[in-house]
């Protein structure tokens, strides 16, 4: 254990720690924009600059000493702080109120913490460097006008996929998040899997027709056998996004594309709504009771005729513990043990 | 046996004034008078005095001829290889006297320097081993070889050399470091990504002189434990490229270099890469990255140092071209010699290109501790055409602008950094009346915008900031506060950046408004520039009572902007007109007609009716 | 799942997802990894970037050969010759673990005896693979100190799968790499609750958690259980139950939430059964080509529609909620069969999923200790727990094998059904993309996945391709002994020259039109991963 | 990958180390870096191909697309600089109708302005290919691009 003094309060520490780690632990707040806790640091957007034993640091990287003196509020380093921030917005796109991450957007939350004013940006200037949009893949886009180069999706792509389908390219000013020849996401080795979306801090990358969710439901993907957990956004009674559940010990919070964009099944117009009965060669709606007492007449009849083992059922890969204990209960209940599913595709 | 040997430079900025034309006539010409058995001819390196060249010594009388052609040849074979007559016009004229001064060391560029980085450029043909050899090369490594790493180090420590690469960190200390480190395997670097513009000393030691340098890494790997080496090297320097990879393969030829070196049971290996055009690499973890073949982009701190954690995260040890090459001389002389030259903290020599606006340039080594102001009228043989001095730049981008007041100072690494300014590696540029401050700003931190790496936020945006602003106000749209403003950015940059680099990055700026602020504020203020360069804050202008109408301008104005009859006053048509300044360079010196205006002469101008 | 219950006495993965993504060697065989399971994609490209090894052996130059430092191209139906050609190498160059053989396992000597025939030479003329390549192998994963060993249906899909399961079993065995963290015998399991579905029952043999009708004990206790007697002879698979309906024995097809209509071997001969079928029934989210058969169709509730519990493939038990109400009527499978059964005359009165669940946990040992109180407390949950106070298993076979010890079991390498020949001069093998699922019932329905892979490439060889005057994107006709489709491919070097490649996802695209529905005489698996075809370009 | 490129990278290990040089080898064969090499080198070496490209990006000498057959290298130094570079870099531009960069249609002329080619005692200079030509005025760089024009036609 180690005692970090921050801001004049001894907090205590372990070794490893950076000082991030235990301002955050003792809720002490510093601005960050290219940190990312699933993330290796960067150290690049300096927004977390504090002052430890006296040297100016990036708190994200700086490990932890004990006896270590931290302040996260001298002028010094809300000079640098606040230029820095300024600097990020000299050429960024500033039209909040259009932005899809309008009120959840990280680059907000430190330029309001580090009181940025219209006066102040007013003596800088303005210099957008690059206003591309990538429209090329159908669930997210990329609006280059807001991106702060912090190369949080670069590690998300490398670290946690392990595509590195983008890298930063060319440098300096010119520094941009690119695919091999600056070609569009989808042309790319881009898996869709939409991780730099959700960790992306501003509006630079973005869901596609994104609809804010009014309450969100746990649950678990019905794809592969990977069995990663899900948080179902929900808005009335549609379903209108996913993201992964962090809390989940399978995926941690990560999703491939299928997890996290291949929901819109789920409101198909296509859905089945009643029961069907073929009626002269056509599959017509009917009601339930009906249905079911044709069926049950029919298993009467077979069983009857020829005996149990005239009835198959194939039962789901899909369907949950439950589903599946019913119907094998209930054709064993009949007497047959026919009874299989797909496992073996 | 040859009677005489001549030394035709072959560096860089000789062979593009044709040194290998000379050669080739002189070869002809010799042969004409059968000579070709008594004069030797050696392709030499740089010998530093670039804009005389090309250069052509003749030993053993030490004639200096300058700026020769191939058309010289004849003359000077039959006159003086064959009659024995010195040929004046070929001579060097003391620009202040205009007298001939026949031997090199005469030439006030020369005589002030101390040279021993720069010992053998110029001397000898670097692409030859024996040469290097004969002026006792290689015997510092025999020396070391013998040597225990300890002893080795504490020869380096005492002599008190520093890191010739511009920080000035003492070398003898970063080499214990690397030795104490325990690893299975360490490297030796030598950091020849010379990229500051101005700077090419280290060009012209790989170019002249790199057998000094292997010599050097294999000292400096003996002393530390290492038996690999990578020096990396500009790309840009193709002639340097190819003379060090030629000097390696004499050195493994004669054994100097590969297994079992002289049979000491020492083994060394030296690799060339070729850096591929970024001046941020010249910061050592980047350059280390960049070897590894990524983006070269400096380390944050924390990290480990590179000397205990650099290349594949294997100790490795740092050093410059300069600092390598001295090394064998100080192995050889002992501490002591090297630490009886210079200052009392700093020791030994320091390397610089002079350039600009000086009557002499090229590159010098001068010993630590010479007055500023001696480099410049002395060596540099003060400004040309009468024009007064203003300041001189150092350190390159990452250097400072020192004033006329600072003329004084006794130059070492702790004095020009506590000017405002650097060693750095070595650029020193002198300025004139001429030169527009705001404007040489501007011009560095151009060059800083488009190096920065751009990983971080200061760097990548604070100095495009800064440019922003340094446009504005050389375009007369500078907003009151943009000093201030420019002030407060570079605090920020500086104390935020990753990298030296950008830590660096404001000094041009900064050290310009500490010294000259009243420059800044009349371009802001008056939207005046006092040196008369910025394009949108003057006019050209023909006094009508000097003009004799003689037509020179107006035949040769490219936007057609002058207007005029023959023997009748021109008149410039400002609508038209591009600022090229043609007009102002054509005009003769006996009618000075064309007059350059700014600020207050220009409303005055407009206010006068348009003439 | 056959080969691993023989050889250890559960068909399970052995180990979990997050205990094998730290092995230091990954031998991954027959398994698409990053596109069929990527989550788990994820995992391993993260540990091998971090330092650990990978062999991958597959017909296709797949995304993760791009990664491994053994990438054994193999032709397609050869994965037995090369596990035992692997085993040889272990075995012959003393590579074995000889405390774990002797005491945790049986037969080594005849294993050892009957794969001396299975030179690295005469295993890389079956496979294709370099003698060298193999050998190298073989050291890699010998020499780890964790090595996992993944797989999927790469393997299982042959008429020789359940023998190569046994052949990777016997690999892991002789290694010593079971039963302890990072290592293991590992089969992927393709669909989100394929594990729940074999757990709860559903199949032929077996009760709940594998207890096998025809064992009385078992039977018994169901009995007792449900009120009801129990028929003791195992039932049809889904292949016999085709059969069955072919030749008149069975009479009504009941099919919850599957579409054998596009995903079974062989189409043409599912079709026809379907078709034969006296009464089929259908109950789905949506319309699927096996629903439009139907004589009944049932509607519905989808995964976020409705409660319940999904077994994930490290056997993980996890919860599911319902997020908003099923469309119209539709309704949870469970409902619609609980109403059935009500419909037939039987007192069942669940009145939640939680109450099936309870029903579940007292008849299943290896469920006996699984509760929905416990899993929203704790999360999850990995089978077997046996009682409320046990905290699950992560990895099988820890102290001794299921079954006790070991078994080894020789395998012979045996080709597949169906070779390449004149009219037939092209392998086809089948498997996923990233995007789909399965027949793409829902994929094909979520607007973005759609438009990302709106249609079948099916991937053809260059040197093939150039061959036959073939470019990228071109309409092409496959056709086997057994039926033909149209699509279109896309020209690359992920399949070697022979071998063209096609997913199941695409019903415009049907290659199981083509596919070979010859059985793995004991898992019933019909070999959809090699048949022989002919290639054609279809003039525009 | 085409045979020509195999070629190239046949005295390369396959080690994430050799990259910039692997790509200098690859640009002096082909003048730039085209698209499809730089995905052959990713392979080759084992390193992303945005990785290769990021790479290639960051370093001045690397090209993207063909350059000309002449590459005029005007040096942007301080000396050069200060001694009116702009002139001659000016009259280069405008007689070839490029700016910085840019290759004439007839890839003929290659233009790219760099920060010092470190001959600053002759101060402006330019290097064409790899010769150096210093002492710059607008007269001469027009005379030395004729030079240049006629060479190349003959």
């Amino acid at each position: 254990m180690a005692t970090v003094n921050i801001n004049g309060i001894d907090v205590k520490a372990r070794e490893g720690m950076t000082v991030l780690d235990v301002a955050q632990s003792a809720g002490i707040y510093i601005p960050t924009l290219c940190y990312h806790p699933d993330l290796s640091t960067f150290g690049g957007c300096r927004v977390c600059m504090v002052e430890a034993d006296g040297s100016a640091v990036t708190a994200c990287r700086a490990p932890i000493k004990d006896g270590m003196v931290v302040r996260t509020d001298t002028e010094r380093v809300n000079q640098m702080r606040r230029v820095n921030v300024e600097l990020i917005m000299t050429n960024h796109d500033q039209d909040c109120q259009t932005c899809a991450k309008n009120n959840n957007c990280k680059l907000q939350e430190v330029c309001a913490f580090e009181g940025i004013t219209p006066e102040r940006m007013s003596r800088l200037r303005r210099v957008i460097t690059n206003k591309e949009q990538d429209t090329s893949n159908p669930a997210f886009k990329r609006d280059f006008a807001k991106c702060i180069t912090c190369g949080i999706c670069v590690r998300t792509c490398e670290e946690i996929n392990g595509v590195a389908a983008i890298d930063f390219a060319f440098r300096g000013y010119k520094t941009t998040i690119s695919t091999i020849g600056n070609k569009p996401i989808l042309e790319s080795k881009c898996e869709s899997c939409g991780e730099c979306v959700e960790r992306c801090p501003t509006g630079a990358l973005v869901v596609k027709n994104q609809v804010v969710p009014e309450r969100e439901v746990r649950t678990i993907c019905s794809y592969c056998g990977v069995g990663c957990g899900l948080v179902l956004g929900v808005r009335g009674n549609r379903v209108v996004g996913v993201r992964g559940d962090r809390q989940n010990p399978v995926n941690q919070g990560h999703l491939c594309v299928k997890g996290r964009y291949g929901f819109g099944f789920i409101n198909h117009p296509d859905r089945l709504k009643a029961p069907l009965v073929k009626k002269n060669g056509t599959l017509t709606e009917t009601s339930w009771d009906e249905a079911l007492t044709l069926i049950s007449g029919k298993i009467k009849e077979f069983t009857d005729k020829h005996g149990p083992n005239s009835l198959a059922g194939l039962t789901s890969a899909r369907c949950t513990n439950e589903d599946n204990y019913l119907f094998q209960k209930l054709f064993r209940f009949l007497g047959t043990n026919n009874i299989d599913h797909c496992a073996r595709l | 046996m040859y009677d005489k040997q001549i030394l035709i430079c072959a560096g860089t900025g000789c062979i593009s004034s044709g040194a290998l034309d000379v050669k080739g006539s002189l070869e002809k010409e010799l042969e004409k008078h059968n000579l070709q058995d008594k004069v030797r001819i050696i392709l030499s390196g740089c010998h530093g005095f670039c804009e005389k060249g090309p250069i052509f010594i003749v030993y053993p009388e030490d004639i200096f001829y300058c700026g020769v052609t191939a058309e010289d040849m004849p003359e000077l074979v039959e006159e003086y290889l064959v009659k024995g007559n010195i040929v004046d016009r070929l001579l060097y004229k003391d620009p202040i006297t205009g007298e001939s001064v026949t031997s090199h060391e005469n030439i006030p560029f020369y005589r002030q320097q101390k040279r021993l980085v720069l010992r053998n450029c110029g001397v000898i043909d670097p692409e030859n081993i024996d040469e290097y050899i004969i002026r006792d090369g290689y015997s510092g490594l025999k020396k070391s070889l013998q040597m225990d790493p300890k002893e080795i180090i504490d020869t380096v420590k005492n002599s008190g050399l520093r890191g010739l690469g511009g920080a000035g960190f003492p070398t003898g200390r970063k080499w214990e470091t690397a030795y104490k480190i325990e690893s299975d395997k360490k490297y030796v670097v030598c950091n020849a990504d010379e990229g500051d513009p101005g700077a090419f000393m280290d060009r012209s030691v790989l170019e002249g002189d790199p057998h000094s340098v292997l010599e050097g890494l294999m000292i400096a790997g003996k002393a530390i434990g290492s038996d690999e080496a990578y020096v990396y090297v500009r790309a840009e320097y193709p002639l340097a490229v190819r003379r060090l990879r030629k000097a390696i393969a004499q050195a493994e030829e004669y054994g100097l270099l590969g297994e079992n070196i002289l049979n000491s049971g020492f083994n060394f290996k030296v690799n060339v890469k070729e850096g591929a055009g970024a001046f941020v690499c010249g910061e050592s973890t980047a350059l280390v990255i960049s070897i590894e073949g990524k983006r070269g982009m400096p380390k944050p701190l924390p990290r480990p140092r590179t000397t205990e954690a650099g290349l594949w995260d294997k100790p490795t040890l740092l050093n410059n071209v300069k600092t390598l090459s001295v090394i064998p001389q100080i192995i050889n002389n002992g501490a002591d010699w090297f630490a009886g030259i210079g200052t009392e903290k700093c020791k030994g020599t320091a390397v610089f290109a002079l350039t600009g606006k000086t009557n002499c340039s090229g590159l010098i080594e001068v010993p630590m501790g010479i007055k500023l102001g001696k480099i410049i009228h002395e060596i540099g043989g003060g400004i040309p055409g009468g024009k007064k001095f203003k300041a001189v730049q150092t350190g390159g981008p990452s250097g400072g602008c020192l004033p006329e007041s600072k003329l004084d100072l006794a130059v070492d690494f702790d004095t020009l950094l506590q000017a405002g300014s650097m060693m750095g590696s070595g650029g020193m540029v002198v300025l004139d009346e001429t030169t527009c401050m705001v404007d040489v700003a501007r011009y560095f931190l151009n060059f800083t915008v488009e190096e920065s790496c751009g990983q971080c936020t200061p760097c990548r945006s604070g100095t495009l900031q800064m440019l922003e602003i340094l446009n504005d106000i050389c375009e007369g749209n500078g907003r009151e506060g943009d000093v201030e403003l420019l002030l407060e950015l570079g605090k920020s940059i500086i104390d935020s950046s990753i990298c030296g680099l950008g830590k660096s990055a404001p000094n041009p700026v900064l050290s310009t408004i500490d010294y000259f602020r009243d420059e800044y504020e009349a371009h802001i203020k008056d939207k005046t520039c006092p040196a008369l360069v910025c394009k949108n804050l003057i006019i050209y202008d023909i006094d009508q009572e000097a003009c004799t109408g003689c037509g020179r301008c107006r035949k040769n104005c490219p936007a057609g902007a002058i207007a005029g009859d023959k023997k009748e006053p021109h008149v410039i048509d400002q609508e038209k007109c591009t600022k090229c300044a043609i007009c102002y360079d054509l005009c003769p010196d006996r009618f000075s007609a064309v007059k350059c205006l700014t600020g207050e002469k220009i409303t005055a101008m407009a206010k006068g009716g348009g003439n | 799942m056959a080969g691993l219950a023989n050889a250890f006495g559960s068909g399970a993965m052995t180990n979990s997802i997050r205990d094998i993504t730290q092995a230091d060697v990954f031998f991954i065989i027959g398994s698409n990894t990053t596109e069929a399971h990527p989550v788990i994609g994820y995992r391993i490209r993260k540990a091998i970037r971090e330092g650990a090894s990978l062999i991958v052996a597959d017909p296709r130059r797949i995304d993760l050969a791009e990664h491994a430092d053994e990438f054994l191209q193999l032709r397609p139906g050869t994965n037995e010759a090369l596990l035992n050609g692997i085993v040889h190498v272990v075995i012959n160059e003393g590579l074995y673990d000889q405390d774990f053989i002797r005491e945790r396992t049986e037969g080594f000597d005849e294993l050892a005896e009957a794969m001396q025939k299975y030179t690295p030479e005469y295993v890389a003329e079956i496979t294709n693979v370099s003698a060298e390549a193999i050998r190298k192998a073989a050291r890699l994963y010998a020499g780890a100190k964790n090595a996992a060993i993944l797989y999927t249906m790469g393997v299982t899909q042959h008429t020789s799968g359940t023998n190569t399961v046994l052949a990777i079993a016997n690999l892991a065995m002789a290694t010593g790499n079971i039963g302890k963290p990072s290592s293991g015998v590992n089969p992927l399991r393709g669909q989100n609750n394929v594990q729940g579905a074999c757990d709860m029952g559903g199949l032929p043999p077996v009760f709940t958690g594998y207890q096998p009708v025809s064992d009385p004990t078992s039977r018994k206790k169901f009995e007792e259980a449900w009120g009801v007697s129990l028929n003791p002879e195992p039932g049809l698979t889904v292949t016999e139950m085709m059969d069955g309906a072919l030749d008149g024995r069975v009479k009504m097809l009941y099919v919850m939430g599957e579409n054998p209509a596009l995903t079974d071997a062989n189409l043409h001969h599912v079709q026809e059964a379907m078709d034969k079928v006296e009464f089929l029934v259908v109950q789905d989210i949506f319309l699927t080509e096996t629903a439009a058969m139907a004589d009944v169709v049932l509607p519905a509730a989808a995964f976020a529609e409705k409660t319940g519990t999904f077994v994930n493939t490290e056997r993980r038990v996890q919860l599911i909620n319902q997020a908003v109400a099923p469309p119209g009527e539709a309704k949870a499978d469970w409902q619609i069969l609980q109403d059935l059964a009500q419909k037939l005359g039987f007192n069942w009165q669940y009145g939640s999923t939680e109450d099936i669940f309870n029903e579940i946990a007292t008849l299943t040992p290896s469920y006996g200790g699984i509760s929905y109180e416990r899993l929203e407390r704790e999360g999850s949950l990995q089978w077997p727990c046996p009682t409320p106070g046990h905290p699950g298993t992560p990895i099988l076979h820890g102290e001794k094998f299921t079954r006790g010890k070991g078994l080894f079991n020789p395998v012979e390498y045996t080709p597949p059904a169906e070779l390449t020949d004149e009219d037939y001069p092209l392998s086809l093998t089948t498997g996923r993309n990233l995007y789909h699922y399965h027949s793409g019932s829902m994929t094909h329905r979520s607007k973005e996945i759609e438009e990302l892979r709106p249609e079948e490439l099916a991937q053809v060889n260059t040197e093939d391709a150039a061959r036959m005057g073939i470019c990228d994107g071109d309409l092409v006709k496959l056709s086997s002994r057994r039926g033909a489709v149209e699509t279109r491919v896309e020209v690359s070097d992920i399949v070697p020259p022979g071998v063209v490649f096609m997913t199941f996802h695409y019903k415009e695209a049907a290659v199981n039109l083509l596919t070979n529905d010859k059985l793995d005489p004991f898992a019933k698996i019909p070999e959809l991963k090699v048949c022989a075809v002919k290639l054609e370009k279809v003039a525009s | 990958m085409e045979d020509r490129l195999k070629e190239i990278l046949s005295p390369f290990k396959t080690q994430r180390s050799d990259l910039i040089p692997v790509l200098q080898a690859v640009q002096h064969e082909y003048g730039y870096l085209p698209e499809q090499q730089m995905k052959g080198i990713a392979k080759f070496l084992g390193v992303p191909e945005s990785q290769v490209y990021g790479v290639a990006t960051f370093y001045a000498q690397f090209h993207f697309s063909p350059r000309g057959k002449n590459i005029i290298r005007m040096c942007r130094g301080t000396a050069c600089h200060v001694k009116g570079v702009s002139k001659a870099a000016d009259k280069i531009q405008e007689k070839l109708e490029i700016r910085v960069g840019e290759t004439t249609p007839d890839l003929k002329f290659t233009y790219e302005e760099v920060a010092c080619i470190g001959a600053c005692g002759l101060a402006p200079v330019m290097m064409i290919n790899d010769r150096t030509y210093g002492k710059l005025t607008p007269d001469k760089v027009k005379d030395i691009i004729d030079s240049y024009e006629e060479t190349s036609e003959a």
